[in-house]
């Protein structure tokens, strides 16, 4: 079963949606429900299964458009499908207590992202790259403002504004690239972007680097990310924090490590990051408001993944992997737990956890919070240690010691938070929670627990991916570069 | 009388400097401007001198049109089309976006009355 | 207008900033243009004539980068989409100025030929310039002169829905087909020699691809246009 | 002769677009830029891109301008 199916599904249903809202009235959500679970299946089959393939479109590379299944980009896929999967099922009971009034426009959006971030995964064009780059984006514009309430207007015209010049940017840095290689695919450019003159270099480097730098969220140009996920419902903040970013984190260092093996700007893109994690942490240590809290810490995970993505060797990116899974999963279980407490309109403030009247969502917040910390027996701490493992091994201590502090900052207004778990203040009216809620919540959680004690389960998996996304050389001679 | 202007060489230049000092000009507009509507118009400004920095430089003078006819069948002197098929997407994604940011900003305008990107703070109170 | 006291001085101060920047960035350019290099385009020309296809413009775009326009038109669809849910008005419609009968009549008689031009650039597109884009737009400006000048006129909202609908399907059941027969997304299955290059049905599925591409952005556009221009002003 | 309309038009846009941006009323500022439009139409004809071209006058000129004129009628003239 070809891989091109991860995308031209979640689009064709994208585009019946009218023909399937025929189908009763929520026709739409288990039809899309379905077709996400048998992309699950279709993830969890090839993994057993992957030796990198090409997956070509209308014309064989290196002219036509072509998609790479390999073990890395298969991992996001899972990923992706994985909880996209669980966030429909999770809507699914949510939307009884408080619907998104025209439903199907709702769905479209799920399914076109669901589309966008594996094209972003899987293409092996630097502008079909741009196109899933701008269709990604484009959805997470109208789910941001959604509830068209005047924050939430706000926050998607703060989201566009920022996404429309990271596109000219990008825009900028490919006509450079086909005016100086002639070629858009990335096998090609990746054989003769070496030869390219030194300041050509650099200049399509910094432009790549605005460009995604906005999505990424690092440090110079993340002003809008805070203002986003306060505007945004904590519901949609899930996708944002759990998969978007992720997506566009993978690109970015997929295009990098293809144009720049020698790996010329990593050390300054190590200490980008590492910069990055520090000011959003100690900014984020006194926000009352708990989804701004939540994503300035959002903010710091997702730099410590881009340190340890630039440190450009075998352990960095495992790390890197391992954090994207632990911090995806705890994020989900954090975003959606937040949307069942204060069920989405006023944004809620720290204080609300003491009277939060449910012990199995405190005890579903507290697993996700202590594997954010990096508590040993938790998938988070797996990360952080083998990141830490590989700064301290490259011999990088500055950045292991900003690294450190940052966590240790980190840490501060997490306990903070757990302890209002224990508190025994007064409580406020039960909070109930739906059957299929709490599965969904306790498989997160579980996942969790698992990796966290098992992690040489998929260690293996995440260090062979590693070396594929390093190996520029077999990548470009797979897709018969010319 | 300007025949020294046709040269290849001075088209590119003339091209990249144009391009360039458009591109500033919008840059400028999106960094000074405080009106939604005229931060939109600067990107757009950007972004089509992207565009034309683009076709500037990937086409050559004494090349056609690449649309074969009875009459034109030699491929050799063809302007390369990819750079052309590029531009026909980026513009209508270029437009559909600003589509929608002028839609986000007419519902905000009808909400709050704010259309200076500074005074846009609902998130402080 | 007076520069100086109309531009405060941080605006002045970009200014210096962006100038600086302009001369650093050109001079990079311009000393490093490259003489005109083997560009996977001229690959791609050679390959066109066994699409039979006259327009390369539109093989380049509609079929050795297919997966663009389609990823271009799930853009467009979710902007018209994302439009809708924002400006979706329920008042009839709120233009206060009375259209004057001249500009009803003027536009009935240009409707026609607006509505004729926008097909002909569709139907054409793999011959002469043009394509689903540039025809579906001309007619979403027909429409728009209809929407202004008649205020009561409001485009049919299951007729469009209908279209969009048919022409999304069906362009990803034709990617599809060309997995199944061709093994490859989007592959042309049906004949295309080289023998018929001029001849309107030519090119395989390239021409009906660009149809299908110019009914779904002919009807995003007008419910684009639609929305924006009925969104009710009495908030 | 190219090179001579290349550069007049460059120069024609670059001054319609900056005194676009500094207009101080928005109507303005949308018909000048609606002048950037044409001008780039013109300069995608020459360089030898009609899909460009028309592609550009359509949706560049046409229907950009038209999405910022319907802004107009629903911000009113504003500062």
């Amino acid at each position: 079963m070809s891989s091109i199916l991860f995308i031209a599904l979640p689009l064709l249903f994208g585009f019946a949606t009218p023909i399937l809202s025929k189908f009763g009235k929520n026709g739409v959500a288990y039809t899309s429900m379905l077709m996400q679970m048998f992309l699950l299946y279709l993830a969890i089959d090839l993994v057993s299964t992957t030796s990198s393939y090409v997956e070509i479109i209308s014309i064989a590379p290196p002219l036509g458009i072509s998609f790479v299944l390999n073990s890395a980009s298969l991992f996001f896929v899972t990923i992706f499908t994985f909880l996209i999967t669980l966030f429909s099922l999770y809507y699914l009971t949510h939307r009884k207590t408080d619907a998104y009034e025209n439903e199907t426009k709702f769905f479209i959006l799920l399914n076109m992202l669901l589309a966008s971030s594996i094209g972003l995964v899987l293409s092996s064009d630097i502008f079909n790259i741009y196109v899933f780059f701008e269709i990604a984006g484009i959805s997470a514009y109208i789910l941001s403002a959604y509830k068209k309430t005047p924050s939430a207007l706000e926050a998607g015209l703060k989201y566009l504004l920022t996404g429309a010049v990271a596109s000219v940017f990008l825009v900028f840095a490919i006509a450079l690239i086909y005016i100086n290689v002639g070629s858009l695919n990335l096998a090609v450019i990746s054989q003769s972007f070496e030869a390219l003159p030194y300041n050509i270099k650099v200049l399509i480097s910094i432009l790549l680097l605005i460009g995604f730098g906005f999505k990424v969220e690092i440090f110079p140009l993340n002003f809008w990310v805070t203002d986003v996920y306060q505007g945004s419902s904590a519901l949609v903040n899930a996708l944002f924090s759990g998969i978007i970013v992720k997506a566009y984190l993978f690109v970015f260092f997929h295009i990098l490590y293809l144009f720049l093996p020698s790996g010329e700007f990593s050390v300054f893109l190590v200490y980008l990051g590492a910069v990055s994690m520090l000011v959003a942490e100690i900014v984020g240590l006194k926000q009352t408001n708990l989804k701004r809290l939540f994503a300035y810490s959002s903010l710091g995970q997702v730099a410590l993944i881009f340190t340890a993505f630039a440190m450009q060797n075998k352990e960095g990116i495992q790390a890197a992997l391992f954090i994207v899974l632990a911090h995806s999963i705890a994020k989900f279980i954090i975003f959606l737990a937040l949307t069942s407490i204060q069920g989405e309109h006023k944004s809620i403030h720290i204080e609300t956890l003491k009277e939060l009247n449910s012990p199995f969502l405190r005890a579903i917040m507290l697993i996700a919070m202590f594997s954010l910390l990096g508590i040993p027996l938790f998938a988070g701490f797996v990360g952080k240690f083998l990141a830490l493992k590989s700064f301290a091994v490259e011999g990088m201590f500055v950045i292991l010691m900003i690294i450190v502090i940052s966590s240790l900052i980190e840490s501060v207004y997490y306990f903070k938070l757990s302890g209002y778990m224990f508190s025994k203040g007064k409580k406020r009216e039960v909070l109930n929670i739906g059957s299929t809620q709490k599965i969904v919540f306790v498989l997160l959680a579980f996942l969790l627990i698992f990796i966290g004690i098992a992690p040489f389960m998929i260690s293996n998996f995440l260090g062979d991916s590693a070396n594929i996304l390093l190996d520029a050389k077999s990548y470009s001679d797979m897709l018969g570069g010319v | 009388m300007f025949e020294f202007l046709n040269q290849q060489e001075v088209i590119k230049t003339i091209v990249t400097i144009g391009s360039m000092v458009l591109f500033f000009v919008g840059l400028f507009g999106l960094l000074t401007r405080k009106h939604i509507i005229k931060i939109f118009i600067s990107i757009a400004i950007m972004e089509s001198s992207i565009f034309l920095l683009f076709i500037g430089l990937t086409f050559n003078t004494d090349f056609i049109a690449p649309i074969l006819d009875n009459t034109h069948v030699n491929v050799s002197n063809m302007n390369d089309p990819v750079p052309h098929a590029m531009l026909l997407t980026a513009i209508v994604i270029g437009m559909a976006v600003l589509a929608l940011g002028v839609s986000f900003a007419i519902e905000y305008f009808k909400l709050t009355g704010k259309t200076d990107i500074n005074e846009m703070n609902e998130m402080k109170h | 207008m007076n520069l100086k006291r109309d531009l405060p001085t941080s605006t002045l101060s970009g200014f210096a900033l962006s100038g600086l920047l302009i001369l650093t960035l050109l001079n990079i350019l311009l000393q490093n243009m490259p003489d005109n290099i083997q560009t996977a385009g001229n690959e791609l020309l050679k390959l066109n004539a066994n699409e039979g296809v006259a327009n390369a413009v539109t093989t380049v775009v509609v079929y050795f980068r297919g997966f663009d326009t389609l990823g271009e038109i799930a853009v467009l669809f979710i902007a018209s989409l994302g439009l809708g849910l924002m400006l979706h008005s329920n008042t009839r419609c709120d233009i206060k100025a009375e259209s004057n009968f001249m500009l009803q009549t003027a536009s009935k008689l240009l409707f026609p030929i607006i509505l004729l031009f926008g097909i002909y650039v569709m139907i054409y597109g793999h011959l002469s310039p043009g394509g689903g884009f540039q025809g579906g737009v001309i007619i979403a400006s027909g429409v728009l002169l209809l929407l202004i000048s008649h205020k009561e006129f409001e485009v049919p909202h299951s007729v469009i829905v209908a279209l969009e609908t048919f022409a999304g399907v069906s362009y990803v059941l034709i990617g599809l087909i060309g997995l199944l027969v061709l093994d490859t997304f989007l592959g042309n299955f049906l004949p295309h020699d080289i023998s018929q290059m001029g001849m309107l049905i030519s090119g395989g599925i390239i021409p009906i691809i660009y149809i299908i591409v110019g009914i779904k952005v002919g009807s995003e556009m007008s419910m684009i246009v639609q929305n924006l221009i009925k969104r009710s002003d009495d908030v | 002769m190219i090179g001579f309309i290349i550069l007049v038009t460059f120069i024609g846009i670059v001054i319609v677009a900056f005194s676009a941006i500094i207009q101080k009323r928005l109507s303005d500022s949308i018909i000048l830029f609606m002048g950037v439009g044409l001008g780039s139409v013109v300069l995608f004809f020459i360089f030898k891109a009609p899909d460009v071209a028309l592609t550009e006058a359509v949706i560049g000129a046409g229907i950009s301008s038209l999405i910022f004129l319907m802004a107009l009628k629903h911000l009113g003239e504003s500062r």
